[in-house]
């Protein structure tokens, strides 16, 4: 556990705007601390999420990718969350199956009002990211 | 396009440690940021163009790997089809892959402007699928084939190939005519001229003894590929003859897709003008009794000179790709030595000259004009 | 053209400027591509700072505009307005929230600063993809489409009505009224119901905003929010369909109840004198509440939860009638008695509770039971059950009152598809989301009041009723037009190859096949711009406004570098 | 109730028979099936409609030059045939059509669709050689015993699922130890009922034997298990996946062959997947070097997140692979993993949604972090 002591993880979060992108602001308005190496990017839906996006961040070298939106059942546009959950379970299937690291990638249900599990989600994937230390993609050359 | 001019170099302790060396120290000097040059893939079987930016992985370069899986014009428009971008570049490639390199600039799928492009007497490749058997061996074999300038080995194409020394590019290694451990560094551009002095290598030395074999060498590989397209054509030609060897296609259109100047996004003949409704295709089969389907092979060959024998180098990356072992390439290089000719253009020569079918004159093949008389 | 990208980074008082760097910021960004300007600002919300932006945008006659601030939540509509006022297209413009996710969730100014420095250049790679997007603007028929006659469709087109809305009412019944035109008495109030709800039809009938259609139903409903096309035709006759446009649809077909045969235990259908609540409710109208026999009944059992097991949910309103049954009862033989059998008592409200209090003690008592069987005595019937303790009990009555579930009506299926509503696992209309929109539907302008969203007491009807009566009124605005999303999705003709695989995952039925064409086909007007589809097309041949591949990847290279 | 229908002459020639009777009285329009083009043993799909045509036709002979799949699609996508056509097909080409159906790329409309329970083909290159031809006889061997003929694709040694689904028609192959003097076919569909009324045979109401069936899945569900355990030694992660596609020349050939590859372009040849110059400078501040051109892994892995729902191992990517990479096992391998994730089996059933435009409830929560 002590390799990689002062790295620090590149950390993407693709949330989703009514749900887990409010929730990510209540986790600062409510002055929640958690690991600012981790970028958020926001998206109407989190079904909007392809998996080639993290494909390409992956192999791009990030060390892990989280996927949030609103809770089954709570999805601004219905049904959205559960298409990703089933794309997303295929696609954590191709990186167990070809031996990647499929622990690099998270998926989180965050509702707006959920401040509090967002700063811990980001914590503690951050703490995960860390143990597995560097996504060795980052430096491959027959990519 | 400048005169040609050149230095002899000493190759010690080989002409490829030499190149190596070259391109390391212009790196230290900043002559080039990056180099775009062939490597071994770690599978060891295979390989492959890489765009090097620490020079400490050119120790590990194959400037003159004995197979070419990717036809390096396709390497280099990957890196610069979108612009010519901040860093400058020198591209290591055979002069078959230069002038598909020309040739891509030409139709804008190249941007040249920051690449130095450095090209080398060619021996010619083995076939991938040969290579690919026993690796190991076989580049033993290549090495001694090449130093023998022995062609048995290498694909058909190369075993014909009349350019194999042909400099399109701005920076080229002759060995052909040089003496023991020394090689020719022959300038064609300012950018070339421009390397060659921040090296510190004076292009002041005679290059009559390399061009004179260059000429002897390529004359016989001249008469050697009048006649090997001779007997082809025998073997290939007529519609019959034709289709017989096309039917064979499995339209995998890998020939297409390796093709270093097919450079549609969408090939037509994937496209939908191509697609037809079932009573169409019975039509066709009662008409004759029975099609083959999909139909329309040999109109995708054809279609596929109409759209590029003008341009096509005869590299037979094609070839080399057909899981059908349909002598494709052949065939292409004997049609594109017709239809170049008609124009008297060659392909990916001077980069200054418009490929012919954008350009004409107001008296040209008046023979193929329907006079009134 | 060349780009020239104007940056511009709020202080935000103290609330970012205290956390980040911001000198260094602008330090860091000044030099990157395509930046034509980068300054910082007190408060960029604030009077002033529009005004200075507003100029900004003008003086330095920038191209894409990115401002480091607070979360889009808060100021992205704000200055969205304040471009738009400078005349720089809105969604030229990218918010970067340097807020909410930096300056607020760690306490080291250097990490924040960081934070802050990948964020802009992510904004600023994202807004160099950026291009203009137009409001679209599209005429809307004010008018209303109400599908059901009874109590909550008769209250929803009247307060549609009163301020001169033109309402089609379609009740497929000879006469409007519904359900409760058979009940005496409303719950509660023990008030007479008949004198409300035949105050109410009369207002229908002499409003001429109002056309009503009986025994007719809707045969068709196409288009969307503001532009729908009905076509309504008779259930009595051939005659042709007749059409007419509306902007909105209130579904309002209610609900029926469960088939209590499907339970032979209860011998509803075999046995004299076991009859439903409904039948109940319409021999007590009638004024003499009697027996096969014709004589009144000396003891009566109200079964309640009939079906509830068999439905898997509570119908909510059972528990309140049965009470009222027993005061109907009572009131009308006095030495009547009464047995209420319930397997949970269901009374919420702030009132209810009286009603039962009043209702327990004489003469009427409640027995929480399972496992009935109802078998003939003699003339009388015997109601065997598990009583609380599991012991069994044998009660000897007259009669039996059936409370069974509350069932979708009849025709739900066919309203749903016709309507494109979609049914819950129950069978009833789903809202779009229980407490966001309760009682919108996934099609904007189609609303759903009544049992037909599930069980519920009269009141609870009446209130959805007025509340979608109440959208309709304030979203659909005679004259005024209507705005549609402008970030939608958009399906590329030559790179569509026509598999649907975007048709079956759209929630909104926004996308359409071009059977000529073989390709599908996004309505922009319906589109909510989620991007589900853009993630599903395999072809990349969908792309959603704002939100395309270049757009988000430009985040991604950022979030790697 | 399936009818069976008896010939007494070789498998192949009953079937050709019933195929000339269909053709000459006019109940097919035209018959779909492989074709011999030279002696040597070169096959390819043709569209016969003409009688004397049918004697070159070799329906079952080993060999895949193309998935069936993709050529069905293609001679329906713009439209079915008016009246019935006959197609002689592998099953795992058949599953491709299905899943092509799916997909709106094709129909079976008018389609007599006839499969076997098939013992697997060769790579199509043995057939330009004449390895095919000379190894006709041992081939038939083994599919009489039900055994795996040698050198055939790894992804047909590994087969399961050489039972056809949705067939009108299945002939009796696999373990049949007669089948060179007697054809037995069963008539599935009415359709099939139907327009073998009137051919002269045997017609009875036999079943197909399932345990020979049983016997013929066990031996290939050992050779699977082998297979996978060598892919999945290579695959070990990211050096591993290197290993295996780090030589790929970026031809996509195994896109272009694959039956369920549909797209009017593919993703990864569109502009989104490609590299500006800024993207090289990105990448080559964090890399020593990047391969050029790049993408080739991107490409792979992306494939399997669009069609490893579908992939129904037919291994014809393998055959136009110029560099040799195992694509087919690396998918095969995948894929099937992904469709158990969802129990569902690619062309089983044209009805059966594909998964991911599908969804329930209450599923996968072991996902949700």
């Amino acid at each position: 556990m002590e390799k990689n002591e002062e790295f620090t993880p590149r950390i993407l979060a693709f949330l989703c705007n009514w749900c887990s992108y409010a929730g990510a602001d209540l986790a600062g308005t409510s002055r929640l601390k958690y690991p600012a190496s981790i970028l958020p990017i926001r998206v109407m839906c989190s079904s909007r999420v392809d998996p080639i996006f993290v494909l390409r961040a992956y192999l791009g070298g990030i060390d892990g990718v989280l996927v949030a939106g609103c809770h089954p059942g709570d999805c601004h546009y219905q049904e959205g969350n559960y298409y990703t959950r089933r794309r997303f379970a295929m696609l954590k299937k191709v990186f167990e199956e070809t031996g990647l690291e499929s622990d690099r990638l998270l998926l989180s249900w965050v509702s707006a009002s959920e401040g509090q599990k967002y700063a811990k989600v980001a914590t503690e994937f951050t703490g995960k990211i860390k143990e597995l230390g560097e996504n060795s993609t980052k430096n491959k050359i027959f990519l | 396009m400048s005169k040609l001019k050149g230095a002899i170099v000493a190759a010690k302790p080989s002409v490829e440690k030499t190149i190596i060396g070259m391109l390391e120290k212009s790196m230290k000097k900043g002559v080039f940021d990056a180099v775009i040059i062939p490597m071994r893939a770690p599978s060891g079987d295979s390989f492959a163009y890489v765009l090097v930016k620490d020079k400490s992985l050119l120790k590990d370069a194959t400037p003159l790997p004995p197979t070419m899986f990717v036809q390096g014009a396709k390497a280099v428009s990957s890196v610069t089809r979108l612009g010519k971008g901040k860093i400058k570049i020198a591209a290591v490639m055979r002069p078959c892959e230069v002038r598909a390199t020309v040739e891509l600039a030409k139709l804008g799928q190249a941007n040249l402007e920051n690449m130095t492009i450095i090209s080398m007497d060619c021996p010619g490749v083995l076939p991938s699928s040969d290579f690919l058997k026993y690796p190991e061996k076989n580049i033993k074999l290549f090495n001694e084939a090449a130093k023998k300038l022995d062609d048995k080995m290498m694909r058909p194409l190369c075993q014909i190939c009349d350019k194999s020394s042909m400099v399109s590019g701005d920076l080229h290694i002759g060995t052909l005519g040089a003496k023991k451990d020394t090689f020719f560094l022959i300038s064609n551009s300012t950018k070339g001229d421009d390397a060659a002095n921040k090296l510190g290598i004076n292009l002041k030395d005679n290059i009559d003894s390399w061009q004179t074999k260059v000429k002897t060498f390529s004359d016989e590989k001249k008469k050697k590929r009048k006649k090997a397209h001779k007997e082809l054509k025998a073997k290939v030609g007529g519609i019959d003859n034709l289709v017989e060897t096309f039917s064979h296609c499995i339209n995998c259109h890998n020939c297409m897709r390796v093709c270093p100047v097919c450079i549609c996004r969408l090939c037509y003949f994937d496209s939908d003008k191509v697609k037809h409704s079932a009573e169409d295709y019975l039509e066709r089969a009662e008409s004759k009794g029975s099609i083959r389907f999909l139909p329309d092979t040999t109109l995708f060959q054809m279609g596929r000179m109409m759209h590029m024998s003008i341009s096509c180098v005869s590299c037979g990356a094609c070839e080399d790709a057909c899981s059908m072992s349909i002598p494709v390439g052949q065939i292409f290089s004997m049609i594109a030595d017709e239809t170049q000719a008609l124009f008297d253009y060659v392909s990916g020569k001077n980069l200054d000259e418009p490929i012919p079918l954008v350009a004409y004159k107001e008296e040209e093949l008046l023979e193929v004009e329907d006079s009134d008389d | 053209m060349k780009r020239k990208i104007g940056v511009y980074v709020c202080e935000c008082g103290p609330n970012i400027a205290e956390k980040v760097d911001i000198d260094k910021v602008i330090e860091a960004i000044s030099s990157d591509k395509d930046v034509a300007v980068i300054k910082k600002f007190k408060l960029l919300c604030s009077a002033d700072g529009k005004k200075f932006l507003e100029e900004e945008i003008k003086k330095q006659d920038l191209t894409h505009l990115v401002i480091a601030a607070c979360s889009p939540k808060d100021h992205e509509k704000t200055f969205m307005e304040v471009s738009e006022k400078a005349g720089l297209n809105p969604y030229l413009f990218q918010l970067a929230n340097i807020r909410e996710q930096c300056a607020w969730i760690t306490e080291d100014k250097d990490e924040a600063t960081k934070k802050a420095i990948r964020l802009i250049r992510a904004a600023i790679g994202r807004v160099r993809y950026h291009s203009s997007l137009e409001k679209k603007e599209i005429d809307s028929n004010p008018d209303v489409l109400v599908i059901g006659g009874g109590i909550a469709g008769i209250e929803a087109s009247l307060q549609l009505a009163r301020p001169n809305r033109k309402v089609y009412l379609v009740e497929k019944a000879p006469e409007l009224g519904g359900l409760v035109t058979n009940f005496e008495k409303n719950f509660l109030s023990m008030k007479p119901l008949s004198e409300i709800i035949n105050g109410k039809i009369e207002e229908i009938n002499t409003n001429e905003n109002i056309k009503v259609f009986t025994n007719s139903e809707v045969d068709e409903a196409v288009g969307f929010f503001g532009n729908f096309e009905i076509k309504v035709k008779r259930t009595d006759a051939e005659d042709e369909p007749v059409q007419f446009d509306v902007g909105a649809v209130v579904i309002a077909i209610g609900s029926t109840l469960f088939d209590s045969k499907k339970l032979p235990e209860y011998g509803y259908g075999t046995l004299n004198n076991v009859i439903t609540s409904l039948e109940f409710e319409k021999m007590n109208k009638s004024g003499k509440i009697s027996l096969k026999n014709g004589k009144p009944p000396k003891s009566v059992a109200i079964i309640h939860c009939v079906g509830r097991k068999e439905k898997g949910y509570c119908s909510e309103i059972c528990c309140m009638y049965s009470i009222k049954f027993a005061k109907y009862l009572t009131d009308k033989i006095p030495s009547v008695k009464v047995s209420n059998l319930y397997s949970d008592l269901c009374i919420p409200g702030k009132t209810n509770q009286k009603l039962y209090e009043q209702a327990k003690g004489k003469n009427v008592n409640f027995i929480r039971f399972s496992d009935a069987e109802i078998t003939k005595s003699k003339d009388q019937l015997s109601v065997k059950y598990k009583d609380e303790n599991g012991s069994k009990t044998n009660l000897i009555v007259d009669m039996v009152i059936l409370a069974p579930a509350v069932e979708p009506a009849v025709d739900a299926s066919k309203i749903a598809e016709i309507t494109g509503i979609y049914q819950g696992d129950e069978g009833f209309f789903e809202e779009e989301h229980e407490k966001i929109n309760p009682i919108s539907t996934s099609t904007e302008g189609i609303y759903i009041v009544g049992c037909a969203q599930g069980p519920k007491n009269i009141s609870e009807t009446l209130v959805q009723s007025e509340a979608a009566a109440g959208k309709i009124l304030s979203s659909l605005v005679p004259g005024r037009k209507i705005e549609p999303e402008v970030k939608t999705s958009e399906i590329s003709e030559a790179l569509c190859i026509g598999c649907k695989t975007c048709l079956s995952i759209c929630s909104y039925g926004a996308i359409t096949f071009d059977e000529s064409k073989k390709i599908s086909v996004v309505n922009e007007v319906i589109c909510r711009g989620c991007g589900n589809c853009v993630a599903a097309c395999p072809s990349g041949a969908a792309s959603i406004k704002h939100f395309k591949f270049k757009q988000l990847y430009q985040e991604i290279r950022e979030a790697i570098k | 109730m399936t009818k069976s229908l008896k010939i007494n002459k070789s498998t192949e020639q009953g079937v050709l028979e019933l195929l000339k009777y269909l053709l000459e009285n006019k109940k097919v329009k035209a018959v779909f099936t492989l074709k011999k083009i030279e002696k040597k043993g070169a096959v390819a799909y043709s569209l016969i409609a003409d009688v004397k045509d049918l004697q070159d036709a070799v329906p079952f002979y080993p060999l895949m030059p193309v998935n069936a799949g993709n050529l069905l699609s293609r001679f329906t996508l713009k439209g079915s045939p008016d009246e019935l056509v006959a197609a002689v097909v592998k099953p795992c080409e058949l599953r491709g059509f299905v899943e092509l159906i799916k997909r709106e790329q094709g129909s079976l409309e008018n389609l007599l669709i006839i499969s076997s329970t098939c013992g697997g083909v060769y790579p199509t290159k043995f057939g330009v050689d004449g390895t095919v031809e000379k190894n006709l006889s041992k081939y038939w061997d083994a599919v009489k015993k039900g055994e795996i003929p040698d050198g055939s694709r790894p992804t047909c040694r590994s087969c399961e699922e050489f039972a056809p689904y949705v067939a009108d028609i299945t002939v009796d192959m696999l373990g049949k130890n007669d089948l060179d003097k007697q054809c037995m076919m069963f008539l599935n569909t009415k359709k099939a009922e139907e327009i073998a009324k009137g051919f002269k045979g045997d017609f009875s109401d036999k079943q197909m034997d399932s345990k020979k069936l049983d016997k013929a899945r066990e031996k290939r569900g050992i050779e699977k298990k082998k297979l996978f355990d060598e892919i999945d030694k290579k695959m070990n992660g990211i050096d591993g996946l290197i290993e295996i596609f780090g030589k790929c020349i970026s031809c996509h050939g195994c896109s272009k062959v694959c039956p369920i590859c549909y797209c009017v372009l593919c993703e990864f040849e569109s502009s989104d997947s490609e590299y500006g110059p800024s993207n090289f400078e990105t990448e080559l501040r964090k890399r020593p070097g990047l391969r050029v051109p790049p993408g080739t892994l991107y490409f792979h892995l992306g494939r399997l997140t669009h069609i490893s729902i579908s992939c129904v191992a037919c291994g014809a990517c393998d055959d136009v692979c110029p560099s040799d990479i195992p694509v087919a096992m690396v998918f095969k391998k995948v894929s099937e993993s992904v469709q158990k994730m969802f129990d569902y089996i690619p062309g089983k059933n044209v009805d059966e949604k594909i998964p991911l435009i599908t969804f329930k409830k209450d599923e996968f929560k072991e996902f949700e972090g």
